[in-house]
C-alpha cells in the first residue's frame, strides 16, 4: 500500500495540478503531496526496518533497506526543492522572467519528475525501472527546456539525446540481463525480470553474456549518473534548468541512476565474481573525479561549477562501489546519503545569488556575504561541506572510500582520487572565497532571502549540520543494512 | 666540579687588567711597522680613566636600550672571559657554560650594541649596526666549524676538557686538522675584533667604519665600558685561540708557581698572537665590505676541510 | 511444437534480422529525410515480423501483442509524425554529415564485424535465432554511429529509433518469448513520448535557429 | 576537562554574538580557564615521572557508529598538551583587551567561538587516539584556521592569504590521509593502539611511500622550506592573537605528528629518514630567517622565523631518528629533548613576539617597520616583553633558546662520533648552519626591535601610539615569564621529557642531563659539556659592581645631559634621516643575491643634472625563489592545462556523442 501510495500521491498531484491554474493551488498541492511523500518514506523505512523487504502485487514493488534509503533520499530532496520552489518562483513571475502559464507548468511537470524517481528504487522488475528512469528523464528534459530561451532549448537537445542514447545501451543490457538468466529461471516464469528473484540466481547465470550486460549498464545508467565521458550533459542541464529543478536532478535523479548501477553491479558481482565489475566501476569514477577536476578549476559560471562538483560525487559513489567490501558498500551509501543531503543547498544559494545578481557568471559576483547575509554563509557552508571538509559528513564517506580502496589494494586509484579531491577542493575553495567573502561592488543592493527559500535552506542546512555530529540510529541502521546487501552480493 | 674563588677573582682581575695593554700593543706594534713611535702601550688605561672621568652627552632620541647596552657589553666580554682557561686548564666558570655559552655571551653583547647603535636613530649608527651584525653572522658558522673540529674528538664542549683533550697526547699542532682550523679561526678572530682586512680600528671615515660607527653616540663613561669590553673580548678570543691550540703551560694545579708559570706562558702566546695580528692589519688593505664574505666563505671552507680531515685521518 | 518449424522459423527470423540490418545500411547512406523515415518504417515492420513469428512459434500471444504494437507505433505513428514534422519545417534533405557515405558504409561495416566478435562468446547455445543477437549489437552501434554522423536534428532522432529497434530485436528474438508484457508496454509508452518530445524540440530548435544543423548549437561550453 | 570549557568558549561566543563585550569576556575568560585546566592536567600528567601510565578514555560515546572518539594522554601527546595550552591561556588572557580593537566593525563573537574552537580541535588533535578523530580534527584545525585568518575577509590579500592557506592545509590533510592509510592498510584498524609499530609489518617500499607522504604533510603544516609558501601569507593577515596561536601553537600539531608517526608507528627508521629531516630542518632554518631578514612587515618577518625554528626542531628530530637508526637510544633521548624543548620554546618566544607585533600593529595600525620607530619610550611594556623575546629567539644566553639549541648543538655533535658513514658530515654541518641561523636571528631581531621599538618615530602613527591595554599586557607578561622560567629551570623541563622520551625511544634521560642541584645542564655527563643559565645570570650580577664601583671612584663627578643625535652639521635630524629596515638588510641581500635575486626599480627626476635629483622613487623587491620558480610555473601550468582540457567541452553534441561511442566501443574490445 505504501509503496503504491508513494508512486501514485505525485502523479495524482500532478494530474490535478494539472486541472486546476491558480498559483495558491498549485503551489499547496505540490507541497501537499511531497509532505506526504515524506511521511511515507519515512513510513516505509521504518518498515523496512522492522519487517525487512516490504512486496506487493506479487513482488512488482518491493522495497528493501536499499531502495527505502533512495526514496527517502528523493522525498527529502523533492520537498526542500518544493518549499524552494514556492520562493523561487515567486521572485522570478514577479522579475517578469517568466509567465503564468510556465509556472503552472513547472508544477505539473516537477510532481511527474518526482514520481517517477520514487518509481524507480521501488519497482522490483529491472525492465519496469528501466522505464522509470526513462520517464524521469522526459519529465525533467521538458522542465531543462523551461526558461523558453536558446540556452534551454540547446541544453534540452543534449540531454535528451544523449540520455537516449545511453539509456537505449541500459536497456539492452538490461535485456542482456534477462537473456543471461533466463536459462536458469525457465521460461515461463512471471516474475523472472524481478531483480529480488536474479539475485537469487545470478551465480548460475551465463557469465559472457552478464559481462557485455554490465558493460551496457554502466554505459548506459552511467551517462544518467553522469559517469564521465559520459557526462556532458550535466553542466547544461544543471546550469539551464530551473533551480529547483537543477536541485532536484543533482541531487536526487542522481541517486536513481546510482542505485541502478549499484543493483546491477550485484548481479554482476554475484555472478562474475567482484573484480570484474570493480576495476569497470573505479576506472569510471576515477575517470569522472580526474575529469571534473580541471573544469572546477577554470570554471566561470557557478551554476556549472556546482555540476561539475555533482560528476565528481557520482564518481566517488560508483567508485566506492567498485572498490567494494564492506567498507566500499558502507562508504557508497553514507556518499549517496550525505551527497543528497549537501548539494540542494548548494544550488538554493547558488539559485538565490544568481536571482539577486542576475548573472551565472563567477566574474560579476562578489561579496554576497555582505549582500545576503544567510545565503552568503550558507553557500560557505555548503561549499564546505560538499568539498568533504569535516565536520561536515561528505568527509566521513569519503575518507571511508579511501579506506575501502585500501582496504581493497587498489592504492593507486584512490591516490588518483585524493588528488582529484584536493584539486576540486582548491578551484571551489577559490571561486567560493571571491564569490562569498569580498569587497561588494559599490553599487551592490543588500537584499533579503523570502521566508520560503529561508526556510528550504534551512531545512537542508540543519541535517547538513547535524550529520556532521551525530547519525541517528535508524538512519544508519537503514544505511547498514543497505551496504550489507551490496556487500554480500560481492 | 666546585667553584674556586681565588681563582675567579684573579681571573676577573687578570682579564680587566691585560685587556687594554693587549689592545695597547697591537696599536704600539702596528705604529712601529709604519715607522711611527706610537703612543706607549698604556695609552689605552689613559683612555679609559679619561672616559670614565668625563660628562657624557646622551641623545635625546634614545631610550633605556641606548643606556643597558654599555653595561650588557661590558659584562658579558667579562663573563665571556670567565668560561675561559686562561693560566688555568679549569676555567673558573666553566661548569657554567663552554664554548657555546662564550659564543652566545659574546652574541649577547654584540646584540645590544648593535641596538645601541641603532637607539638614538642616525644614519651611522645603523649602518654600523648592520655592518657588524651581518659581518658577525657570517662569521658565525666558520667560528663554529673550527671550535666543532676540536670539541668533536674532545666529545665535549666544554672548554676545559678540550683544552685537556689537546693536552694529552701531546704535541698536536701538526695535525692538519688542527692546522686549517687555527687559520680559520684566525680569521674570524680578525673579524671579530674588527680588524683590518674586515673593519679598520683606526678609521673615523663614516663610511668605512664598521664597530666604530655604532659607537658614534657614547660618550663619557658609557663609552669607556664599550671600549674596555671590546678589548676584553679581543683578549678573550685571543686567549681562547692560543690555549685550544697551543695547551701548553697550562696550570693544572692552582699553586702560586704554576700559576706564575701559566700567566709568563700565556703571554707569550698572546704577544705572538697580537704579533700576527700587527703583521696581517699593517700588510693587508682593508677589503671591501662586500669582499669580506669571501674572506669568510675561506675560513669556512678551511674550517670544514678542518673537520674533514679529521673524519679522514681517524 | 516440432523440430522442423523451430527450424524453419529460425531461418526466417535470421533472415528478418539480415534485412534489418540492410536497411541500416540504406539508412546510413540516404541523406533524404523522407526516405530515412520509410526506411525505419520497413526496418521496424521487419522487427514487428520477427515478433510475429516468435509469437506464432512459440505460441506467445503477449508478443504477437508486441509485433502488433511495433506495427502501430514504429510503423504507422512515429513515421506519421515524423513525416509531419518534416514537412512543417520544410528541410527534407540531411545536411553534410561529417564523414561522407562510402567512409560511413565503411565504418557501420566495421561495427558490424565488431558485433559479430562481441556477440560470439554469448551466442554459441543452441538457441532460437540466437544469432540474432550480433545484428542487434550491429544496429545498436551502427544506430550510434548514425547519431554520431549525422547534424540533423531529425536523423538524429531517426538514429535513436534504429538503436530502440536493434534492443527490441534482441528483447524478441533472444528471450525466447519477449519480456514481461507490462514492460514491453512501458517502453513503447515511453519511446512514443520521447518521440513526441524530440518532435518539439525539434519543431522548437528549426524555429529558433533557423536551422536544423544541431551541431550549431554549441553556446554552452565549459 | 579543558575540552567541554572550550566547547562552552565556542558555544558561548556565539551565543552572545549580539553583545560584543560579553561575547569577548565570555569567550576568552573561558578558554583561558579551559586552558588553565588544560596545562594543570598536563603537568599533572608530565609531572608522574617517566614510568607515568597513560591516560586513555573514550570522549564520549559515539555518535556516528564508525567514528570512534577515544583518546589518549601520553607522553609526547601531555607534552603538546602543555604547549597548547599554555600558549591557549596566555593568548586568551591577552585577547580580552585586544579583541575591544574589534568592537563595532567586526563580529568579536564570532572571533571568539572560532578561537575557542581552534583551541578545542588542536587539543583533540594532540589527544586523539585513533585516525578518524584525528584527521577529523587536523582538518577542523585548517578548517577553523581558514574562518580566524579570513576574518578580515574583504581585503583580497586576506582571502587569497585564507585560500592559500586553506588549500595547502587540503593538501597536507591528503598527504596524511593517504599516509595513514597505507598504515591502516597494514593493520587493518582505525585505532592508534593497533597502529603502533605497524611499520614492521609494512613492505620496505609502503613504509617509505608512509614516510614520506607524513613528511610532506606535516612538513606543510609545520612550514618546511620548500613547503612553507602559505606560513608568511597566512599568519600575518590574521587577528594578532589568532596569528600568535597559529605560529606557535599550530604548526607545532605537525611537529606533533610527524614525532607521533616517525617514532610511535613506522617501526624503526631507514637510513635515510633521519638526514631527510635534518636536511630538511637546516634547509628550513636557514632560508626561513634569510626570507625574514628581508622583509618589513613585522608580522611577516615574525612568520619566517617560525620556519627557521621548524627547522630548529627538525633538527633534533632529524637527528633523533638517524640516532635510533644507529641503535642509540640514549642519544636519540638527547635529541629529541632538543627538539622537544625547542618546540616549547618557541611556542613561548614567538607566541610573546606575536602579542608585542599584534600589541604594536594594533596601536600604530600598520605592519609596516619602515613607518614605526620610537616605540620604546611610547609602549615600554611592550617594547621590554618584545625585547625579551627577541634575545629568547636569537638564541642568546641567558634565556630559553640558548638552552635548546645548546642541546641541539650537543646532540649534532654527538651524532659526527656515534654514526658512521660520510653521511655523518650532515651533522656537523647543519650544526654549523644552526651557528649561521642563530647569528643571522640576532641580525634580524636587531632591526626588528631596532627599527620598530627604537630611534625616533617615522610617522604619524607611530608617534601617537599607546601602551597596550591591561590584559594585553598581562598575556605578554606571562609568556614573558614562561621564556624565563624555561631558561632558568631547564633541568625541571627536561624532567617534564621523561615520559616523553620514555615512550619513544626508551630511555629516559633528565637524571644524567641535570647537575647540581639542577642548578646546572649537562650534556649526558659532565665531561661533555655543561651550562647554567643561572650560573650566568649570577655572575653577571656578581661582576655589576665592577662598572658602578669605576663609576664612583672615577666618574662621580661626570655630568649626564641630554644632546641632540649627531647630525654632521646639518638642521637638526628628522626620522627620514634614519636608517630603515631594508637599508638595515642590505648588506645581507648583497652578500645572498644569488639566493634573493632582487629587483629594484629607480626612478629619478632631475631638473639640470642627474647628479641633482629632485625627487627618487626607489622600489626593491624580493620574491621566494620557490614561488618563482617553482609554485608559480606550477599554478601557471595547472591553469593552462585546465583551460586546454575544457576544449573537451566544446559544446558540440556530436563531439559529446562521439566520446560515449568511443568508451563503448573501448569497452567492447578490451574488457569483454
Amino acid at each position: 500500500m505504501l509503496l503504491t501510495l508513494l508512486v501514485l500521491v505525485p502523479l495524482l498531484a500532478s494530474v490535478l495540478c494539472w486541472l486546476v491554474c491558480k498559483r495558491a493551488v498549485l503551489e499547496r498541492l505540490n507541497l501537499l503531496a511531497f509532505a506526504i511523500v515524506a511521511v511515507l518514506a519515512v513510513c516505509l523505512s521504518a518498515q523496512v526496518l522492522n519487517h525487512g523487504a516490504v512486496e506487493v502485487f506479487g513482488g512488482v514493488l518491493r522495497a528493501d533497506a536499499l531502495s527505502a534509503l533512495v526514496a527517502d533520499l528523493t522525498a527529502f530532496v523533492a520537498l526542500a526543492c518544493g518549499v524552494y520552489a514556492v520562493g523561487y518562483l515567486r521572485e522570478e513571475e514577479r522579475a517578469g522572467k517568466i509567465s503564468a502559464r510556465l509556472v503552472r507548468r513547472y508544477y505539473v511537470l516537477t510532481p511527474i519528475f518526482v514520481g517517477a524517481m520514487m518509481a524507480v528504487p521501488l519497482v522490483n522488475n529491472l525492465g519496469l525501472m528501466w522505464v522509470a528512469i526513462e520517464s524521469t528523464t522526459l519529465a525533467s528534459v521538458l522542465l531543462v527546456r523551461f526558461y523558453n530561451q536558446k540556452s534551454s532549448l540547446e541544453a534540452a537537445w543534449k540531454y535528451i539525446i544523449i540520455g537516449g542514447a545511453g539509456i537505449a545501451l541500459a536497456l539492452f543490457g538490461t535485456v542482456l540481463i534477462y537473456f543471461s538468466a533466463a536459462q536458469v529461471i525457465g521460461e515461463h516464469a512471471e516474475n523472472g525480470f524481478n531483480w529480488s528473484v536474479l539475485i537469487t540466481v545470478a551465480d548460475k547465470c551465463q557469465p559472457a553474456a552478464m559481462k557485455l550486460a554490465f558493460v551496457l549498464i554502466l554505459v548506459g545508467y552511467g551517462t544518467k549518473a553522469g559517469l564521465a565521458p559520459m557526462h556532458t550533459w550535466k553542466p547544461d542541464a544543471y546550469a539551464e534548468a530551473p533551480v529547483p529543478s537543477a536541485a532536484l536532478l543533482a541531487a536526487a535523479f542522481i541517486n536513481c541512476a546510482v542505485y541502478g548501477i549499484m543493483r546491477f553491479s550485484m548481479l554482476a558481482s554475484k555472478c562474475l565474481g567482484h573484480q570484474y565489475p570493480g576495476n569497470l566501476l573505479v576506472l569510471f569514477g576515477v575517470a569522472s573525479i580526474l575529469v571534473a577536476a580541471p573544469f572546477v578549476l577554470v570554471q566561470r559560471n557557478f551554476r556549472r561549477l556546482l555540476a561539475y562538483s555533482s560528476i565528481d560525487h557520482a564518481g566517488i559513489m560508483v567508485a566506492a562501489l567498485g572498490f567494494g567490501g564492506k567498507l566500499g558498500a558502507l562508504g557508497a551509501v553514507l556518499h549517496m546519503v550525505f551527497h543528497a543531503v549537501a548539494k540542494p543547498l548548494l544550488f538554493f544559494c547558488a539559485g538565490n545569488v544568481q536571482q539577486h545578481y542576475g548573472t551565472p557568471y563567477l566574474r560579476k559576483v562578489t561579496g554576497v556575504i555582505r549582500t545576503l547575509p544567510w545565503t552568503g554563509g550558507l553557500f560557505l557552508l555548503g561549499a564546505f561541506a560538499v568539498i568533504g571538509v569535516p565536520p561536515f559528513s561528505l568527509f566521513q564517506s569519503e575518507f571511508m572510500t579511501l579506506s575501502a580502496g585500501f582496504a581493497a589494494g587498489r592504492v593507486w586509484p584512490s591516490a588518483l582520487i585524493v588528488v582529484g579531491i584536493v584539486t576540486i577542493f582548491a578551484g571551489f575553495l577559490a571561486h567560493m572565497s571571491k564569490l562569498n567573502l569580498g569587497q561588494p561592488a559599490p553599487d551592490a543592493v543588500r537584499g533579503s532571502e523570502s521566508p520560503w527559500k529561508l526556510g528550504a535552506m534551512l531545512l537542508v542546512a540543519v541535517p547538513v549540520i547535524v550529520l556532521g555530529f551525530v547519525l541517528p540510529g535508524p538512519l544508519y541502521e537503514l544505511m547498514h543494512r543497505a551496504a550489507q546487501m551490496i556487500g554480500d552480493a560481492q | 666540579m666546585s667553584l674556586n674563588p681565588p681563582l675567579l677573582v684573579a681571573q676577573t682581575v687578570l682579564l680587566l687588567l691585560l685587556a687594554p695593554l693587549v689592545t695597547g700593543f697591537i696599536k704600539k706594534g702596528k705604529a712601529r711597522l709604519q715607522n711611527r713611535r706610537g703612543a706607549p702601550v698604556w695609552q689605552t688605561y689613559l683612555d679609559l680613566h679619561k672616559f670614565l672621568r668625563k660628562d657624557m652627552v646622551i641623545s635625546e632620541h634614545a631610550s633605556w636600550v641606548f643606556s643597558l647596552a654599555p653595561y650588557v657589553e661590558f659584562l658579558t666580554a667579562l663573563s665571556a672571559g670567565l668560561l675561559v682557561p686562561m693560566v688555568t686548564a679549569q676555567a673558573p666558570m666553566g661548569l657554567f657554560g663552554g664554548v657555546l655559552a662564550l659564543v652566545g655571551l659574546l652574541a649577547l653583547g654584540r646584540f645590544f650594541l648593535a641596538l645601541g647603535g641603532l637607539d638614538p636613530g642616525s644614519a651611522f649608527g645603523g649602518m654600523g649596526s648592520s655592518r657588524e651584525m651581518t659581518i658577525a653572522a657570517i662569521a658565525e658558522p666558520a667560528m663554529m666549524l673550527a671550535i666543532f673540529t676540536l670539541a668533536i674528538p674532545a666529545g665535549s664542549t666544554s672548554l676545559s676538557q678540550i683544552v685537556l683533550a689537546s693536552q694529552e697526547p701531546g704535541w698536536k699542532f701538526l695535525d692538519p686538522s688542527h692546522a686549517l682550523a687555527f687559520i680559520g679561526m684566525f680569521i674570524v678572530l680578525l673579524a671579530e675584533t674588527g680588524r683590518v682586512p674586515v673593519d679598520n680600528p683606526a678609521t673615523h671615515l663614516e663610511l668605512t667604519m664598521i664597530h666604530e660607527a655604532m659607537l658614534l653616540e657614547y660618550s663619557g663613561r658609557y663609552l669607556a665600558l664599550i671600549e674596555w669590553g671590546a678589548s676584553i673580548k679581543q683578549l678573550v678570543l685571543m686567549t681562547l685561540l692560543a690555549n685550544i691550540f697551543f695547551p701548553i703551560g697550562l696550570a693544572a694545579k692552582t699553586t702560586m708557581a704554576t700559576f706564575g708559570l701559566g700567566l709568563l706562558y700565556l703571554m707569550g702566546k698572546l704577544a705572538l698572537l697580537a704579533i700576527a695580528v700587527v703583521l696581517v692589519e699593517t700588510t693587508n688593505a682593508k677589503l671591501r665590505l662586500f669582499r669580506v664574505p669571501d674572506l669568510l666563505g675561506a675560513a669556512f671552507m678551511l674550517s670544514l676541510l678542518a673537520l674533514v680531515s679529521t673524519f679522514l685521518f681517524r | 511444437m516440432n523440430p522442423s518449424a523451430i527450424h524453419s522459423a529460425s531461418n526466417l527470423i535470421t533472415l528478418l534480422a539480415s534485412a534489418m540490418l540492410v536497411l541500416q545500411l540504406l539508412l546510413a547512406v540516404q541523406s533524404m529525410l523522407i526516405t530515412n523515415i520509410r526506411l525505419f518504417a520497413l526496418q521496424s515492420l521487419m522487427l514487428a515480423g520477427i515478433a510475429g513469428v516468435v509469437g506464432y512459434a512459440y505460441g506467445a500471444w503477449h508478443v504477437m501483442v508486441v509485433a502488433a504494437l511495433t506495427v502501430a507505433a514504429k510503423v504507422f505513428f512515429l513515421p506519421w509524425l515524423l513525416q509531419r514534422l518534416v514537412r512543417q519545417i520544410k528541410i527534407d534533405h540531411e545536411i553534410r554529415p561529417f564523414v561522407n557515405m562510402p567512409a560511413s558504409m565503411l565504418i557501420c561495416g566495421a561495427l558490424t564485424v565488431l558485433a559479430y566478435v562481441v556477440a560470439r562468446p554469448i551466442t554459441t547455445l543452441d538457441r532460437l535465432g540466437s544469432n540474432t543477437l550480433a545484428v542487434a549489437i550491429a544496429l545498436v552501434l551502427t544506430g550510434f554511429f548514425l547519431m554520431i554522423n549525422r547534424r540533423t536534428a531529425l536523423t538524429q532522432v531517426l538514429a535513436l529509433l534504429t538503436m530502440e529497434n536493434g534492443v527490441m530485436l534482441a528483447a524478441i528474438a533472444l528471450t525466447t518469448y519477449g519480456m514481461p508484457l507490462v514492460v514491453e508496454i512501458g517502453i513503447f509508452f515511453d519511446v512514443v513520448v520521447a518521440v513526441m518530445v524530440l518532435g518539439i524540440l525539434v519543431f522548437r530548435i528549426r524555429e529558433t535557429f533557423a536551422s536544423m544543423d544541431v551541431s550549431k548549437l554549441n553556446e554552452l561550453k565549459w | 576537562m579543558s575540552l567541554c570549557g572550550y566547547a562552552v568558549g565556542a558555544l558561548g561566543g556565539l551565543l552572545f554574538m549580539r553583545r560584543e563585550k560579553l561575547a569577548a569576556a565570555f569567550s576568552f575568560g573561558v578558554a583561558a580557564i579551559s586552558a588553565l585546566c588544560g596545562l594543570l592536567g598536563a603537568l599533572l600528567f608530565l609531572g608522574g615521572g617517566a614510568a607515568a601510565p597513560s591516560w586513555q578514555g573514550e570522549l564520549l560515546p559515539p555518535l556516528i557508529p564508525y567514528i570512534q572518539l577515544g583518546v589518549r594522554l601520553d607522553g609526547l601527546g601531555a607534552f603538546f598538551l602543555l604547549v597548547v595550552s599554555l600558549l591557549g591561556c596566555a593568548i586568551s588572557i591577552y585577547s580580552l583587551d585586544y579583541v575591544k580593537g574589534f568592537f563595532g566593525r567586526r563580529n568579536v563573537g564570532v572571533l571568539g567561538a572560532f578561537f575557542n574552537a581552534l583551541l578545542l580541535v588542536t587539543t583533540l588533535t594532540v589527544v586523539a587516539n585513533g585516525i578518524w578523530l584525528f584527521l577529523i580534527a587536523w582538518e577542523l584545525m585548517a578548517l577553523t584556521g581558514y574562518c580566524l585568518v579570513s576574518f578580515e575577509y574583504e581585503k583580497s590579500e586576506t582571502r587569497r592569504a585564507g585560500v592559500l592557506f586553506f588549500v595547502m592545509s587540503h593538501i597536507d590533510a591528503a598527504c596524511i590521509i593517504l599516509g595513514f592509510l597505507l598504515l591502516f592498510q597494514a593493520s587493518g584498524d582505525y585505532s592508534f593502539d593497533s597502529l603502533r609499530g605497524v611499520g614492521a609489518k609494512m613492505s620496505a617500499g609502503k613504509r617509505d611511500a608512509a614516510f614520506v607522504l607524513f613528511m610532506l604533510g606535516f612538513g606543510i603544516k609545520a612550514g618546511v622550506v620548500p613547503m612553507h609558501i602559505w606560513l608568511p601569507e597566512a599568519h600575518p593577515v590574521a587577528p594578532s592573537n589568532v596569528s600568535a596561536i597559529m605560529s606557535s601553537v599550530l604548526i607545532k600539531i605537525g611537529i606533533y605528528g610527524l614525532a607521533r608517526v616517525c617514532f610511535d608507528f613506522l617501526g624503526p627508521p631507514v637510513w635515510w629518514w633521519g638526514v631527510t629531516v635534518l636536511v630538511a630542518g637546516t634547509v628550513s632554518a636557514v632560508l626561513g630567517v634569510l626570507y625574514a631578514l628581508m622583509e618589513h612587515d613585522l608580522k611577516r618577518l615574525l612568520a619566517y622565523h617560525s620556519i627557521e625554528n621548524i627547522g630548529i626542531i627538525l633538527m633534533g628530530l632529524g637527528a633523533a631518528l638517524e640516532f635510533l637508526y644507529f641503535k642509540h637510544p640514549l642519544l636519540a633521548a638527547l635529541s629529541l629533548v632538543a627538539g622537544m624543548y625547542h618546540t616549547i620554546n618557541h611556542a613561548s618566544f614567538k607566541g610573546l613576539l606575536f602579542l608585542g607585533a599584534g600589541a604594536v600593529v594594533q596601536s600604530t595600525h600598520t605592519r609596516n617597520m619602515e613607518e614605526m620607530g620610537g616605540l620604546a619610550k611610547r609602549m615600554p611594556d611592550t617594547a621590554f616583553y618584545f625585547l625579551i623575546g627577541a634575545v629568547a629567539i636569537s638564541a642568546l644566553p641567558p634565556l630559553n633558546g640558548f638552552i635548546s639549541e645548546w642541546l641541539t648543538y650537543q646532540a649534532l655533535l654527538r651524532g659526527f662520533g656515534a654514526t658512521e658513514s660520510l653521511w655523518r658530515l650532515v651533522f656537523p654541518l647543519s650544526g654549523a648552519m644552526l651557528a649561521l641561523t642563530g647569528a643571522l636571528a640576532a641580525v634580524c631581531f636587531v632591526k626588528a626591535f631596532g627599527i620598530t621599538f627604537l630611534a625616533q618615530p617615522r610617522s604619524d602613527a607611530a608617534r601617537n601610539a599607546r601602551e597596550a591595554a591591561p590584559s594585553m599586557r598581562v598575556g605578554m607578561l606571562v609568556l614573558t615569564a614562561a621564556c624565563v622560567l624555561l631558561a632558568f629551570f631547564p633541568t625541571a623541563v627536561v624532567r617534564l621529557l621523561d615520559p616523553l622520551t620514555q615512550q619513544l625511544t626508551g630511555e629516559h634521560i633528565s637524571g644524567q642531563l641535570s647537575l647540581g642541584d639542577g642548578l646546572v645542564l649537562a650534556s649526558l655527563s659532565e665531561k661533555a659539556g655543561t651550562v647554567s643559565t643561572v650560573g650566568m645570570v649570577l655572575m653577571g650580577v656578581c661582576l655589576l659592581p665592577i662598572p658602578f664601583v669605576l663609576w664612583l671612584v672615577l666618574g662621580r663627578k661626570a655630568k649626564t645631559r641630554l644632546g641632540p643625535t649627531w647630525d654632521c652639521g646639518q638642521r637638526g635630524l628628522t626620522p627620514k634621516m634614519e636608517y630603515t629596515a631594508t637599508g638595515f638588510s642590505k648588506p645581507i641581500r648583497m652578500i645572498f643575491k644569488a639566493l634573493f635575486r632582487p629587483r629594484r626599480d629607480t626612478q629619478r627626476e632631475y631638473d639640470f643634472s642627474p647628479y641633482f635629483a629632485t625627487t627618487v622613487r626607489f622600489e626593491s623587491h624580493i620574491e621566494e625563489v620557490f614561488v618563482q620558480r617553482f609554485y608559480r610555473p606550477l599554478r601557471i601550468l595547472i591553469v593552462r592545462v585546465s583551460r586546454r582540457i575544457r576544449a573537451l567541452q566544446a559544446g558540440g553534441v556530436h563531439a559529446y556523442l562521439l566520446y560515449i561511442f568511443i568508451t563503448l566501443l573501448l569497452l567492447l574490445i578490451f574488457a569483454l
